[in-house]
């Protein structure tokens, strides 16, 4: 299974990416998700505890499955208007 | 309607959008890049946007908006891009029969816009750049097959 | 600044009066001549003043809404004269650095502006017209010399 | 002593007078104009009731002292915006 990765804001910037792909298991849920990230990615480590995931353009908590193709966004804390 | 844009956002445009000869009332509001954040003097803005979740999180604002108060009207824009001091980052028209209403449903959709819509600005200064300190948007808990 | 005016009202114009580099909120409050009132169809509208106390008391009302809030800029303008479907009557923007106050200075603004400004409005519907039911604005009591 | 009357809305309509110059006595209070005015100009009289006053640019109680070219409106019940 794969899922699709967007970057926005301070995160695209540290880990120098707009989009990534990346290969998860079968139940992986939005916390496990999380570690993977923080494996691949070290300089964006200490903001993983104040990002936001959404799935396919809605919010989406931590205890979400993911399902094989979702489109993830790592959204920093939103400061729109 | 809503709209993303990285165009100049022209206030007369905005309006021709709540034009209706049924409306007696119609409240805008207007956000604008200022010239100075928490005391530091500001020289531009940019915002960067999710495009393809932010036009959905703006349509079920403007629908949330309307189920909450009677709108005969409504437009919300966002723009997105590098923009000058005084530039319009943000409109929201809002055209009812009756002032009351359009004032509190422009209020609202301004409000709720910055809690759920996914946009991201940082200021530059003479001497460098920051991200705005932004807020976590509230997110509903997955619902567990408990039943 | 306050106004009283024949002339059309451009948003525009009335908006270029409250920009102001420093200021991050913007609200504008138009009111817009109606195609009904009261079930009836409307064809256009009078607005007659006591021009020389109307700008008296439409200054009043501007200090009075910088008084209560923190306001960088206002601005307000009636209109005069014969107006047709859709033209504004009134417009009022306010600029504060936080919109929560210049959404309530507007609010305050036309709310106080129907009770106090001496401005009459006449309907004309296809088989004849009349003058709107208006309020009957407060007076202070004389003060009697009575110290 | 005389004192300068301006007419608006249906008052103005029912006089068919904009402006107008009245004689008054010293110590006239508003009130008593009122019945001056019922006298002059019957067809108003009706309408005298929910009429409120201005003196020089401001809303008067109907217990002010009238003052000498003073300018006295004739307000019918406001509806501007």
């Amino acid at each position: 299974m794969k899922i699709k990765l967007r970057f926005f804001g301070q995160l695209k910037e540290l880990t120098g990416t707009e989009e990534a792909e990346i290969q998860i298991k079968e139940n992986t849920r939005v916390e496990d998700l999380i570690w993977l990230l923080g494996e691949r990615y070290p300089n964006i480590r200490e903001f993983l505890n104040h990002v936001s995931f959404s799935i396919d353009n809605e919010y989406a908590s931590k205890d979400t499955v993911l399902a094989d193709n979702n489109e993830v966004g790592l959204l920093p804390p939103i400061s729109g208007g | 309607m809503v709209e993303l844009t990285s165009k100049k956002i022209s206030t007369d445009a905005v309006l021709e959008q709540v034009e209706a000869h049924s409306t007696g009332g119609v409240v805008l509001f207007l956000g604008r890049v200022r010239d100075h954040a928490e005391g530091r003097p500001v020289n531009k803005m940019a915002y960067e946007a999710y495009a393809e979740m932010a036009k959905v999180k703006l349509a079920e604002l403007e629908a949330e908006t309307c189920q909450k108060w009677p709108v005969k009207k409504i437009y919300i824009v966002h723009r997105t891009g590098l923009l000058e001091l005084g530039e319009v980052s943000v409109a929201i028209a809002v055209a009812c029969a009756h002032r009351k209403d359009a004032f509190a449903a422009c209020r609202y959709a301004i409000d709720r816009l910055k809690e759920t819509v996914p946009v991201w600005k940082k200021e530059y200064f003479s001497d460098g750049e920051a991200w705005v300190k932004g807020v976590v948007p509230e997110v509903k808990k997955a619902t567990p097959s408990s039943q």
